[in-house]
């Protein structure tokens, strides 16, 4: 038999004014289960706090209503008091008369009536509360970072020096990822590599950083805390510990004319190579679908001029698992490529480049060395022509979003472009101008003033060759739509950023969300911006959306902060809100009959599959099963499940029917 | 093989010669065309600019008519024609309501199933029996050019690339020609305003005309009757317009493919054509 | 080959440890037989009054004992048995469906897919009278279908026959049998019955297969199998799908799309 | 006899935001009828639909359902699967012959204390106009034999 006692608050004027706490008090000493009813003036001062602790003990209670102000604003504080007592702090429950009774109705019978009420409502719940204790859940102290770009390079540099251990991932053989191909970074104009190179060798040499390049996630298993991860480390062909990084090999391979990925196919490579001269680690990998040795079975130059011994054309892919407790998501972007543009002629004409590609000419370490030379002739180009929103904001390119970078990496490259050619010409095709950032709408100005860029409101239509030059037939809105035509040496599109290749797999492999672009979305558009709907995974950077430097490093030590916090506990306490399976004994095990409806209405992937099995291993029921460290506490399961085999602490169908049943 | 056949205004007047040749086509190839009984206006060019149901209930009856006529599909040679009826069949499919209100506009039932295929489709059904039937190849460089109508609004009609088409050149090259690239595929020819601006388009084809030339064209192919009258018949306008001669002769597909088959020029109605088309026949 | 053949051959080759169909019955009426060896078999039969969805034996206890059972069945039969795949109550390896035409032949669909397929040939369409007596119903005003209602379930006893008859009526433990807390009064008094009715409505809503099983079953003749069927067509009107069509079919009511229209939420 | 009528309003509420957004009402002391008794949940993904029958059968005479706006669900998607659920129940109500015009469904958020005393008055209006719910009374006292 339930004691419960309810202590009726005042709130000084605030309740007392239009309730009648009294009288309040005096009525709900009748409700069956009450044992002690009093009132008093300001229940969450010391000696109101005191008057409970008092009558627990006294009255040896075993349920303790408040009625007070919303539970929202005090429950933590009367819990408290009541543990401090002794009992189970979530068998006390609030009954708010102020926000709810006596704040939006007047002094009334009515009033007094109505707070008897929800405090009989609360009564009733309290009845049927058990005692609860906060979930515990291990942490792993060590984060995985996928990506090794800016955004993974920042989160993993952040989490290794608040000092946790942190796997930094990276499919290709070198971390820097886009950025370490751009020349210059707009609004400064300081050169990428510059700012970019340190913080790569930074984290190559920091004791809390595991670099894992020319890896990738293989699988993911387990929840937040508890992760265990499994990555592939792809073979390099090469003993890492004896290879010094002399680059002999490189420069021995008889493969010369592969299509070098880092200056996007301007430049040329070897079969054997070091993706660019600053690259993090500075050890070559053997591209086997290039390599002499792997078509034909002979070569191995590169073995014979290697002065270590390192090449190890028998290294398999390796698989590592690693115990995780947090994972930031990198993985960056790509930009949309020649098949989308027939109109443009890219992919058709060789100077009709994308915007990482004139990175790749403008920058020093470019295969120009940052001289201007357009790809079909390296004839220095005399009139450019750079098309933004190319792709971007256009519904049957599959792409309605606004990329973002775009208009301010036009304006550099179009600056760029000015400041190596002063008497060139430099247009732009824009839409809008969209330069919301510090200093940028500064920037964008220069470039028009100052380098007397040429700017065009309106789209470009077609992009066609004639003798040796390319035409840009666009129209000019602001001339009232008269067409253009710009014959021009070389064509820059500003191609739209899109999510990277392969991001729906990963997101699947992670349980984590993604957009109908497969950008990985954030828990709350506003107030959730790094997390994922999965706890213990974090975003940073254009993984998520387009985003540019700036942002992206903010978002990835935001990222890192949040990872942070999650170690800065061994355990992670959790509320005991979450939803349970019933057990029964044999055979029925559970009232759950295993449909997993439920599963798909659960937004944390929570509900796992139990299977119960007899002595000699055979199957006798699967039961779902919830993962306590993951569910949230919604209850969306509860309210799916047929035979009331789910229910969730706190909110239980018993204590919810039991309120109901009292109005 | 049997299919509907939808010849529209054009192909009755001006363009006769694409009727001619379609036929003359058909026939070598063994496709049998059912005219749609009591067809009618397609509403093309003028309906859809006017009035948009009207624009609708004009191609929902044709395709009512062939419905009952109990056929699967209908060939509109006119790329106009095609637009109009594929773009209205489009609509009523998308929008019940308003395809039961068409019905009551046209008092028939129409559920719209019949499909609408252009030329360049049909053609393309026979590019393995074609090298084989070929008597007299085609042997000459051509520009296809496939103007507007035929490959927009690519979200309705879902034919070729709407940038940059090849269905025409694939026929052209079966057929024994050279197809070039060139980059005024699908620039406008002027269209309907032939008659009300004449300056427009001989400024507009002109160009076409002049791109082509550029190219090295002996030729250049269409498959839509204003194209082909605004090249051909405008000729004279294009040409003062550019300061130029050219006498390059423009040629609906099928009276290509006609001649590489060996059907007698005047079957197709090659005659009638404003710039003269005669071809030196090559050697088999 | 016919039902009987078939089944001959499936229970000696050892395909099938039982085959589950129709017998003559009482009054013509076929009644269901558990066929477990291969002699049985000659008693089976198949016609258009076998109508009951044998469906709802699949997941029994006894019947899940005998191995792998075929059944004969109808294209609602064959809707439940995916619907059941899709509640992972069910394994492909578990049953074997045979398909029976008007002429008596028998189609094994051994897959999944090959149900699938197979109705994909198969329109679903409502029998006449239930399709008549509910827009006869979403004719009246909402008092007449109140009183409507009332006079039907005024003559329930409760006796869940409607519960029993139904494939998608497994679950071990049903809202009905809960206690703590009593969520459905039990008694078969008006308030009981409008609950229990409301509340099978609702679970079927979006699993309900239209198979009539339960309004055939209902020994005083209500027409509960329209509520079902109500339900079914609404998830089918709002969100466009039709429980049985899949074994990997989304649950309706556990899943949901962000642009999902309604007219009612202020 | 029904201007003495004064209806029993049961609302159902999501913790995160229509609760929240009540207790703005609160604190910017705007009134409202105080007809209403408010049910705190989670999450409107939370409430079975039999919790809405029970109201009736207990003599509530109006619902409210509420939580918080599409998009802004404190658990992501809660909200949408509650309404999924209320499409088609609301829909069966009707054809069970329900009245559907006593149970409102809205979404309030945590910033709307004004729109949630609105609501409030409002739905006592309506329902004050309607009546009391008999029909659902009278199953509910042969219920208690």
């Amino acid at each position: 038999m339930s004691r419960i006692g309810v202590f009726t608050c005042h709130c000084g004027e605030n309740i007392g004014a239009t309730v009648d706490c009294a009288k309040v008090a005096a009525c709900t000493r009748n409700v069956p289960g009450v044992v002690h009813s009093v009132d008093y003036k300001y229940m969450c001062s010391d000696p109101g706090q005191t008057l409970i602790k008092e009558a627990i003990k006294e009255h040896n209670l075993t349920g303790v209503v408040v009625a007070a102000c919303s539970p929202r604003m005090h429950e933590p504080t009367f819990r408290a008091a009541v543990a401090e007592a002794g009992l189970n702090p979530y068998l006390c429950e609030m009954a708010n008369l102020r926000e709810h009774c006596s704040w939006v109705h007047g002094k009334a019978d009515a009033t007094t009536d109505k707070a008897a009420d929800l405090i009989r409502v609360m009564v009733e719940k309290v009845k049927h509360n058990e005692p609860l204790h906060p979930i515990k859940v291990p942490v792993t102290k060590r984060a995985l970072v996928l990506g090794g770009g800016i955004a993974g390079i920042q989160a993993a540099l952040d989490i290794a020096n608040c000092g946790h251990q942190v796997v930094l991932v990276e499919k290709s053989p070198s971390i820097g990822g886009h950025m370490s191909q751009l020349s210059e970074t707009f609004p400064t104009l300081d050169c990428s590599q510059c700012i970019l190179t340190p913080r790569m060798v930074e984290a190559a040499r920091h004791p809390n950083l595991t670099l894992m390049t020319y890896a990738e996630l293989e699988k993911l298993e387990g929840f937040i805390g508890n992760f265990k991860a499994t990555i592939r480390k792809k073979a390099r062909q090469l003993d890492e510990k004896l290879c010094t990084g002399c680059g002999l090999c490189t420069t021995k391979c008889p493969q010369k004319k592969i299509p070098d990925e880092f200056n996007e196919g301007l430049g040329r490579r070897g079969a054997i190579y070091v993706p660019f001269p600053q690259a993090v680690p500075n050890k070559p990998v053997i591209d086997k679908a290039n390599c002499t040795f792997y078509r034909s079975g002979k070569c191995k130059v590169c073995e014979k001029v290697c002065p270590t011994g390192a090449i190890r054309f028998d290294q398999q892919d390796e698989l590592v698992t690693l115990d995780i407790g947090a994972i930031v998501l990198a993985t960056g972007f790509k930009v949309m490529r020649t098949d989308k543009f027939p109109e443009y002629g890219y992919g058709k004409y060789p100077d009709v480049i994308d915007g990482l590609q004139f990175e790749r000419l403008a920058s020093a370490s470019g295969p120009t060395l940052g001289a201007m030379q357009r790809p079909s002739d390296g004839k220095a180009p005399e009139t450019v022509v750079f098309v933004a929103c190319s792709g971007s904001r256009d519904r049957s390119k599959g792409v309605p979003y606004c990329s973002k970078i775009c208009c301010m990496y036009t304006a550099k490259h179009a600056m760029l472009y000015k400041h190596k050619m002063h008497h060139g010409k430099a247009y732009v095709f824009y839409m809008d101008i969209r330069s919301s950032g510090k200093d940028y709408d500064e920037f964008v100005r220069r470039a028009i003033e100052e380098d007397d860029v040429t700017y065009i409101r309106g789209r470009v239509s077609r992009i066609y060759e004639e003798d040796g030059r390319l035409v840009v037939k666009g129209a000019d809105t602001l001339m009232g739509g008269e067409p253009v035509e710009i014959k021009a040496d070389l064509v820059v599109l500003a191609t739209a950023v899109q999510a990277q290749d392969g991001s729906e797999e990963l997101a699947q492999k992670l349980h984590v969300s993604y957009d109908p672009y497969h950008f990985f979305a954030e828990s709350h558009p506003k107030l959730k911006p790094v997390e994922t709907n999965t706890a213990g995974i974090f975003l940073a950077g254009a993984c998520q959306a387009p985003r540019d430097i700036p942002e992206t490093v903010a978002q990835a030590s935001g990222a890192a902060a949040k990872v942070a916090a999650l170690f800065s506990r061994d355990e992670l306490t959790r509320e005991p809100q979450v939803a349970v399976v019933n057990r029964l004994p044999a055979p029925m095990f559970s009232y759950c009959v295993g449909c997993f409806l439920c599963q798909s209405a659960c937004p944390y992937q929570a509900i796992e599959q139990e299977e119960i099995r007899g002595r000699d291993g055979s199957l006798l029921k699967t039961l779902a099963k919830v993962n306590a460290g993951l569910c949230q506490g919604c209850g969306t399961c509860v309210a799916t499940c047929r035979t009331k085999a789910i229910d969730i602490q706190g909110f239980s169908n018993e204590q919810i029917f039991a309120e109901l049943m009292t109005l | 093989m049997r299919i509907g056949y939808y010849p529209g205004c054009s192909l009755l007047g001006s363009s006769r010669e694409f009727d001619e040749s379609v036929r003359a086509l058909a026939g070598a190839l063994g496709l049998e065309l059912v005219q749609v009984p009591d067809w009618n206006c397609c509403g093309a060019s003028s309906a859809h600019v006017l009035d948009h149901k009207l624009s609708l209930a004009l191609p929902a009856r044709i395709l009512a008519q062939a419905e009952a006529a109990g056929l699967e599909e209908i060939l509109a040679p006119c790329a106009a024609c095609y637009n109009r009826l594929a773009s209205a069949r489009d609509a009523l499919d998308k929008d019940p309501v308003l395809a039961r209100e068409m019905e009551k506009v046209i008092g028939r039932p129409a559920t719209h199933k019949v499909r609408v295929v252009n030329i360049l489709e049909v053609l393309d059904r026979f590019k393995d029996t074609l090298p084989g039937l070929l008597k007299v190849p085609f042997a000459h460089k051509v520009a296809c050019y496939y103007g507007c109508l035929l490959v927009r609004p690519a979200k309705v009609l879902h034919f070729d690339r709407a940038e940059d088409p090849q269905s025409m050149d694939r026929l052209a090259a079966a057929a024994g020609a050279a197809p070039l690239d060139w980059n005024y595929k699908t620039e406008c020819c002027g269209a309907a305003f032939s008659v009300t601006r004449t300056d427009l388009v001989a400024r507009l084809s002109g160009k076409i005309v002049a791109d082509a030339v550029r190219a090295g064209a002996e030729a250049i192919l269409v498959a839509c009757p204003m194209c082909q009258s605004n090249l051909d018949m405008r000729r004279t306008e294009s040409n003062a317009y550019l300061g130029a001669d050219h006498q390059i002769p423009v040629l609906f597909i099928t009276q290509a493919l006609g001649l590489a088959l060996g059907i007698d020029a005047n079957r197709l109605g090659l005659q009638r054509h404003m710039v003269p088309a005669t071809f030196a026949p090559a050697a088999v | 080959m016919d039902v009987i053949a078939t089944s001959r051959q499936l229970l000696e080759s050892g395909a099938v440890q039982a085959v589950i169909g129709f017998e003559a019955g009482t009054r013509g009426i076929p009644r269901p037989a558990f066929i477990r060896r291969a002699e049985g078999a000659g008693a089976l039969v198949f016609d258009a009054n076998c109508t009951q969805n044998l469906g709802t034996y699949l997941t029994r206890p006894e019947v899940r004992t005998l191995g792998r059972v075929a059944v004969t069945a109808t294209p609602d039969t064959l809707r439940a048995i995916l619907q059941l795949m899709a509640e992972r109550q069910l394994k492909e390896e578990d049953v074997l469906a045979l398909a029976v035409d008007a002429t008596g032949e028998a189609l094994e669909l051994p897959t999944a897919q090959a149900v699938e397929e197979h109705l994909a040939m198969v329109a679903q369409v409502l029998p006449d009278r239930d399709r008549e007596a509910l827009e006869r119903l979403g004719r009246m005003t909402r008092e007449e279908r109140w009183a409507f209602w009332q006079g039907e379930f005024a003559r329930c006893v409760k006796c869940y026959a409607c519960r029993n008859s139904c494939p998608m009526c497994y679950c071990g433990h049903c809202t009905m049998d809960c206690n703590r807390p009593q969520w459905v009064a039990e008694p078969s008094h008006a308030l009981g019955n409008l609950e229990y009715h409301m509340v099978r409505a609702m679970h079927l809503a979006g699993r309900c297969v239209a198979c009539g099983a339960c309004g055939r079953a209902c020994p005083v003749g209500i027409p509960v199998h329209l509520l079902t069927f109500h339900g079914e067509e609404s998830v089918h009107r709002q969100f466009g799908q039709r429980a049985g069509a899949s074994s990997r079919l989304d649950y309706a009511l556990s899943t949901f799309r962000p642009d999902d229209k309604e007219t009612f939420i202020r | 006899m029904t201007d003495s009528f004064e209806p029993k309003i049961t609302a159902f509420v999501c913790n995160w935001c229509t609760y929240a957004g009540a207790d703005l009402t609160g604190t910017s002391r705007i009134k409202y009828a105080s007809n209403v008794r408010v049910l705190r949940l989670p999450c409107t993904g939370r409430i079975d639909f039999m919790l809405l029958a029970k109201a009736f059968s207990r003599g509530a005479d109006g619902i409210i359902v509420s939580g918080c706006h599409p998009n802004d669900c404190h658990y992501t998607s809660g909200n949408y699967h509650a309404r999924r659920r209320w499409m088609v129940y609301r829909d069966l109500m009707d054809f069970m012959g329900l009245d559907t015009r006593r149970i409102t469904f809205s979404w309030v958020s945590a910033a709307e204390g004004a729109r949630w005393a609105e609501l409030v008055n409002e739905v006592t209006v309506a329902v004050r106009a309607l009546g009391p719910y008999t029909d659902y009374r009278e199953l509910a006292l042969t219920g208690v034999e």
